[in-house]
């Protein structure tokens, strides 16, 4: 291997270290447990949304739906369970097959009707967005809460649920990160390890070969978006139960760092091409960052500077080094 | 009870809402105030909703000038974008009251909720419990109108009380709001230990820094203080063992009547004041155990200064019948 | 020096580590046609990527016309003068716009049209396409030609630039044998003009209708020029091999049972119906001029499209598969026509290239065994010949014929019941295609095998029986001894003069 | 033509000349002169980044960039004025600049360090983002405003300035309108009728084979990037006029809805791909959609449903339609 090849290869995660030996030096506290687990928890949701957006990646596509479908799910869980008043399973279930759904219903357009992905998941954004606030005429889901009907909403949120939030194995390693964990490793192995992943790379790098060579090219797309709406609602979830309640919220900001997140994983290992660990590790090194940086008191306007120079020069660096064009995602 | 023209044939009349901000609950309540008392009233009521777009938002006005309404409202918004919109509707004839924005116009009356006095109910209590001096992080995004009004009270008290040591500022509007202001707490209050006050004066805020507090288990070490209130924030202040100690805040419904009141008494020629203040209420977490309040219906029940604001209120004026509610 | 537009000497060009040109010297004489031959990975288009400024030369010099020629890009290169057909079709046409912007668009580039509409600009592109005798709508997207018109509208754009030096780098790969003598003609045209022509093919029909001259090339350096009248083609082909060139001999086997049969088989509305027998153990070629219907053919049996009318039986029982999953699952593959878009997925190497399609076979469940897919590389790497460092290595950065073997490969790695090859021999070196169909034939036993071939050449070498279709259906067919070729030209042009 | 070719021509109009019938019959006012105008208004600051976006699209690139170089200029012009004390000209002047330099950056980091698109202009955003807040520490700027330094900001909006959001030729039309449809007839031309317009066509669909034609398309790539610049930065000097105010918080929506209008474009006259009257009408439809539904009465997150609805009917008719499947932008 050349330097140009190690560069390229561990460029990125030479970078991360420098980072957090800088933090680690200049903020006090950044180098402990207490740090590190809050760190993975900070990006546990959006890690979930990158991992999802990664497999509609590979497959040739993109979804701009999952930060609104995970705001749904979030809405959706809250209204099962202090409007229904059902109980956590329900909600989880519910909220899981929302997301399938959604899936579906993206690549039903995307495959079936021809619609190409950014215009039918933009379409699916806007309508998420709308809907999911109809049933509580744009309010907040919460116990208490004045119903359309007049009368007051008495459900609560289920500790079960609440438990998917805020429980700690061992009382130091939150099941959000646990569930981050077991999703990277469980998106890598499909991705990498499976016959299916192998056929998504190839239908994501011709699709017309893939299909001559006998894979079912439809049924692939279709499944990336379902894994990816899936995904999305598995963020809802968790996001429904750390904040307890149903928070009106459009879900942009997730959708850009879960973006974000994914597209960094292009720079990791040289991999110049969506891959599930570059996706994790995109997401920890935003969490990182932004850790460090509210640690030394920044404010959050250089937090979101610093995070785009950080990612334009780590970008530049592998790209420029490796120096082929991948297809732009 | 006979009513003053023009409402003694309210169906012909009609107002229009022009909104700056939309989502989120406090805008939601106080469209529902504003709908209950122009039900009252029994006149028509035109929402539209600029979606924090400020220049679509002075187009909106022209727009309800064009459509002929009887009354507008101005509900947010810059300034500098509205000013002259609210001029080009008075010039037209049409009575303009403006709700927590400033058109820098003497016939304009203004509707406020004194975020200066919210901040100010808010930190006293803090000083009540905690004393003059204690370690604060306080969260605060800069360039929001409510926000910096509130802000300039909190560097007042912070002059006034030197012992305040704030060691920490932080704040982001990134949605949802209360997720991500709970990453940048669990950040700070890691790097700073020492905190025993967050001043988080927008229950959002506030909402993150709990959870970010209760996932560091510091809820018995740290006290917050906040503004706003709604159903889901006494759920959370009242939650055992809750970090989240007071809040200071007007009920939204009561600013929405208000604000239909004003604009009804300008319709009928009288004249609500230059500035029509909604005063704001304390609500302490203790308050809330002691009379067992769990949503905003029973707290404009249990505490009336919440429920209702006897401002721009005539003796002519039909009142909502049902409480202010959420 | 006089009489020569282009001097190269000492030309070299690597990729990494591998040297791809290494001091490569020849003149290329103006109003002459140069053909360079080399086998498959020689180095033939990198040579004319570094003469056309697409790739900047390590060493070496090239002059033009006397002066030093070094292009930074292709559009100084036509400025220049020097104007190329490149080998990748995809290179030189594109898809989105119309056929009226494709056939103009160097013109487009170097602003010597303005305006990018009306109707000046597309009687300017009429002209154009004419003088290749090109009738095509000017208005279609390019994505709807088939590829013959796709190469034919490249050829047509270079033909109308005035060239000084025009290459060509297998321009007839897809082309039928009609279009070929067209375009024949054309440089028989350019020539008599002055212009100097390099011409890169590994058709011999070609080089013997218009080379005036012959440059060898074997391994990045020149290794014979012949010049001498009458051209020594077999001293060309032994310098670009280095040994003697490996005779084709058919001896037609017993005839085994029936494995596919089609019964009044209609491809396409209005065509006649035919019958089709393959039997196993036999190599049936299937020829015909370019838009003859073979692919429609092919694209029937692999459950692309199917048939208008008609029965088809595999193995004895109904076959009428609704998708290529379908018709894998029965044991019919198909090698498709054009590698880049059908086959190859760019982002993989060599062995996932080749694993693509049986998959489930190199896994284990689900998980796929890396072990079993390396070993299938290095196998089908090692029996196909492919030109390369390693089965890792990008599928891209070989050269067109090695891609080609690795597409044939890709579907000889599994046992079969009818493998139907589309024009399987494009860009491969006549030494690779000797090989390939050696191979092809001596795997044949157990299935039935259906190539499908525009160059007659092509099936001679390989078929134990040749169809001969036209206008969507089978025109004739005959067995391949002493094959009445006069009778087989007349059922290529004509459907109804030789009903079968 | 078959009665199918008019239905993808023709759909979208008919669908829009039907949106408008159904808005003139139900809500009153609709079909007004000042309504038309409103409607025409609301879009052009948003129809003219979509316009910039387009030509991005063209050259088969994406600039996630351009609510935050509106933005930026919008902060930027009120910093000139109002801190500088500098004129109008000098106001546009930098913005134009600014807008420029970031398409520069943008083109050079995807064109020469080949970083992919969406990732480069992704990096820029939140750099911008960042950027632009960092002279006023996150303060909007308006006169009167303290300055970092402990001083006070003096200068105002020059009214040559404020003009171009808000003066009305005849009393009617806004000149911010006329920029737009100025704009859109400018982008159409240029890429229609010239020949650049082409040769970024033919890059678009394949970069290689224009290469090989002697294309300059490095040149064409990063000009993409600089118009779509220069358009941001148009439309929010447009913003920063109608507002007359450095605010932070406004142009949330921009990048979204301008995406929108470029992407709905490729459902005008069956062209599916980005083109400039496509994207003009784009905007328009979204204009006309959300200003009936607001006569109507509907709350917002209604527009938002039904605005994602109709978008997803619409295109699913189109591509659905044409049947054939275009490079996802
Ligand atoms: N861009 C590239 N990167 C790396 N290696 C390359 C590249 N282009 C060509 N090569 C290598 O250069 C060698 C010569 O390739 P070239 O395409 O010139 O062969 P060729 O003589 O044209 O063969 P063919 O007859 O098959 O077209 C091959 O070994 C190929 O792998
Ligand atoms: N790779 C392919 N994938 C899908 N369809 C194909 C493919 N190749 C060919 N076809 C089908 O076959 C038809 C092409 O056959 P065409 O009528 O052009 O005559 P042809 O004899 O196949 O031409 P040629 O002689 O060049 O092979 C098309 O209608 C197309 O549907
Ligand atoms: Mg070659
Ligand atoms: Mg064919």
């Amino acid at each position: 291997m050349t330097a140009r090849d190690l560069a390229i290869r561990y460029g990125f995660l030479v970078l991360m270290a420098g980072l957090i030996v800088v933090f680690g030096v200049t903020a006090s506290g950044f180098l402990t447990v207490p740090s590190a687990v809050f760190i993975l928890q900070s990006v546990a949701i959006t890690g979930i949304l990158a991992l999802g957006v990664t497999c509609t990646l590979v497959v040739g596509g993109f979804d701009l739906s999952i930060g609104a479908v995970a705001t749904s799910a979030l809405m959706l869980s809250a209204y099962v369970m202090v409007v229904w008043e059902m109980g956590a399973v329900a909600a989880v279930a519910l909220c899981l097959l929302m997301g399938a759904g959604v899936g579906l219903i993206n690549g039903f357009l995307i495959v079936k009707m021809k619609v190409p992905d950014l215009l039918a998941t933009l379409g699916m954004m806007f309508v998420l967005l709308g809907i999911q606030r109809i049933p509580t005429e744009g309010n907040s889901i919460a116990t208490g809460m004045a119903l359309p009907d007049g009368t007051t909403a008495t459900g609560t949120f289920s500790p079960a649920f609440l438990a998917l939030g805020r429980l700690r194995l061992g009382d130091v390693l939150p099941l959000s990160v646990v569930f981050l964990l077991l999703i990277a490793v469980l998106v890598w192995s499909f991705l990498e390890l499976t016959r299916h992943g192998r056929l998504m790379y190839a239908i994501g790098s011709n699709a017309q070969a893939a299909a001559l060579a006998g894979a079912n090219v439809e049924r692939y797309k279709v499944a990336a978006y379902v894994i990816s709406g899936v995904l999305a609602s598995v963020g809802g979830i968790l996001l429904a139960a750390r904040l307890g309640r149903g928070d009106v919220a459009s879900g942009n900001n997730l959708l850009l760092d879960s973006v974000a997140a994914a597209l960094i994983g292009f720079a990791v290992l040289g991999a110049s091409k969506p891959n599930a660990f570059g996706t994790a590790i995109g997401a920890l090194f935003v969490g990182i960052l932004l850790q460090g940086l509210t640690m030394l008191n920044a404010p959050y306007y250089t937090q979101d500077f610093v995070k785009g120079a950080v990612l334009v020069v780590a970008l530049v660096f592998t790209f420029a080094l490796t120096g082929r064009r991948t297809r732009s995602a | 009870q006979s009513m003053p023209a023009p409402f003694d044939n309210p169906g012909e009349v009609e107002i229009a809402l022009v909104r700056y901000l939309s989502t989120g609950d406090f805008f939601q309540a106080y469209l529902s105030g504003v709908e209950r008392q122009a039900e009252a009233l029994g006149v028509n009521l035109r929402v539209l909703d600029s979606r924090q777009d400020a220049a679509l938002q002075a187009d909106m006005v022209d727009q309800a000038i064009a459509l002929g309404v009887d009354g507008i409202i101005i509900q947010h918004g810059l300034t500098e974008s509205m000013k002259e919109a609210a001029q080009r509707a008075l010039d037209a004839g049409i009575p303009v009251v403006a709700f927590d924005v400033n058109v820098e116009n003497e016939n304009i009356p203004q509707i406020e909720q004194s975020d200066r006095d919210l901040a100010r109910l808010a930190l006293e209590q803090a000083i009540a419990d905690n004393g003059e001096e204690w370690t604060a992080g306080y969260v605060y995004v800069p360039g929001i109108a409510p926000l910096d009004r509130r802000h300039e009270t909190w560097t007042e008290f912070k002059e006034r009380y030197p012992g305040i040591n704030e060691v920490a500022q932080f704040g982001t509007l990134d949605n949802p709001i209360a997720n991500s202001v709970a990453n940048q707490a669990r950040s700070v209050i890691s790097a700073n230990p020492n905190i025993t006050v967050m001043f988080a004066p927008y229950d959002e805020f506030a909402k993150g820094v709990k959870i970010a507090v209760d996932e560091a288990g510091m809820s018995g070490q740290v006290s917050i203080y906040s503004a706003d209130i709604s159903t889901a924030d006494i759920a959370a202040m009242r939650e055992p063992g809750s970090a989240w100690k007071a809040t200071a805040a007007t009920n939204p419904a009561v600013v929405g009547e208000v604000s239909v009141r004003a604009l009804a008494m300008l319709l009928a020629g009288e004249d609500p004041g230059d500035q029509v203040i909604v005063p704001p209420t304390l609500i302490t977490q203790q308050q809330l155990n002691d009379e067992n309040i769990t949503n905003m219906e029973e707290l404009s029940a249990r505490v009336p200064a919440f429920a209702h604001a006897d401002v721009a209120a005539p003796d002519w004026m039909p009142l909502p019948s049902a409480p202010s509610q959420n | 020096m006089d009489g020569s537009a282009i001097r190269v000497r000492g030309l070299s060009k690597a990729f990494g580590p591998n040297r791809v040109l290494r001091g490569i010297d020849f003149d290329l004489p103006a109003g002459a046609v140069t053909v360079l031959m080399g086998a498959n990975g020689a180095g033939k288009s990198t040579l004319v990527k570094v003469l056309c400024g697409v790739h900047p030369t390590d060493r070496g010099e090239v002059t033009l016309g006397g002066r030093p020629f070094a292009p930074g890009s292709p559009a100084q290169a036509l400025r220049a003068g020097v104007v190329t057909v490149h080998q990748n079709i995809d290179d030189g046409v594109v898809p989105d716009l119309d056929v009226a912007s494709n056939l103009l668009l160097d013109q487009i580039a170097d602003g010597s049209v303005g305006v990018a509409s009306g109707r000046k600009l597309r009687d300017r592109a009429r002209a154009v396409a004419e003088a290749v005798g090109l009738r095509v709508d000017l208005r279609r997207p390019m994505a709807e030609l088939p590829l013959a018109d796709r190469q034919l509208v490249a050829i047509a754009r270079a033909m109308a630039h005035k060239p000084r030096l025009l290459i060509l780098d297998e321009p007839t790969s897809s082309l039928s044998a009609a279009e070929a003598e067209r375009l024949f003609a054309l440089i028989d045209r350019l020539r008599a003009q002055g212009v100097a022509l390099l011409y890169i093919s590994h058709r011999m029909s070609d080089i013997r209708r218009i080379a005036d001259r012959i440059v060898s090339m074997r391994d990045g350096v020149v290794s014979g020029v012949f010049e001498a009248q009458p051209l020594d083609t077999g001293g060309a082909v032994r310098a670009m091999l280095g040994r003697d060139l490996s005779e084709a001999a058919i001896t037609i086997p017993a005839p085994g049972p029936v494995v596919l049969s089609m019964q009044g088989t209609v491809l396409r509305p209005g065509a006649r119906p035919f019958d089709l027998i393959a039997r196993a153990g036999e190599v049936v070629a299937v020829t015909g001029l370019v838009g003859a219907g073979k692919s429609a053919l092919a694209a029937a049996l692999f459950g692309l499209a199917a048939p208008v009318a008609g029965a088809m039986r595999l193995d004895g029982a109904p076959y009428a598969p609704a998708s290529p999953i379908a018709a894998i699952a029965r044991g019919v593959y198909m090698v498709p026509r054009d590698r880049r878009a059908n086959t190859l997925i760019a982002d993989f190497d060599i062995a996932r290239n080749l694993s693509l399609p049986f998959l489930r076979r190199h896994a284990r469940g689900p998980f796929l065994r890396r072990r079993s897919e390396a070993a299938l590389g290095a196998r089908m790497v090692a029996e196909m010949g492919v030109v390369c460092r390693s089965p890792r290595d990008g599928i891209l950065t070989l050269s067109g014929g090695n891609q080609q073997k690795v597409a044939v490969g890709r579907w000889m790695a599994e046992a079969s019941r009818l493998l139907v090859l589309d024009e399987p021999f494009q860009g491969v070196d006549i030494q690779a295609r000797r090989d390939i169909g050696a191979k092809i034939r001596a795997t044949a036993r157990d299935r039935a095998t259906l190539v499908l071939v525009a160059e007659l050449d092509e099936a001679m070498e390989i078929a134990d029986r040749i169809l001969v279709m036209s206008e969507h259906t089978v025109a004739g067919e005959h067995r391949n001894e002493n094959l009445d070729l006069s009778s087989v030209m007349r059922q290529v042009t004509d459907a109804h003069g030789a009903a079968a």
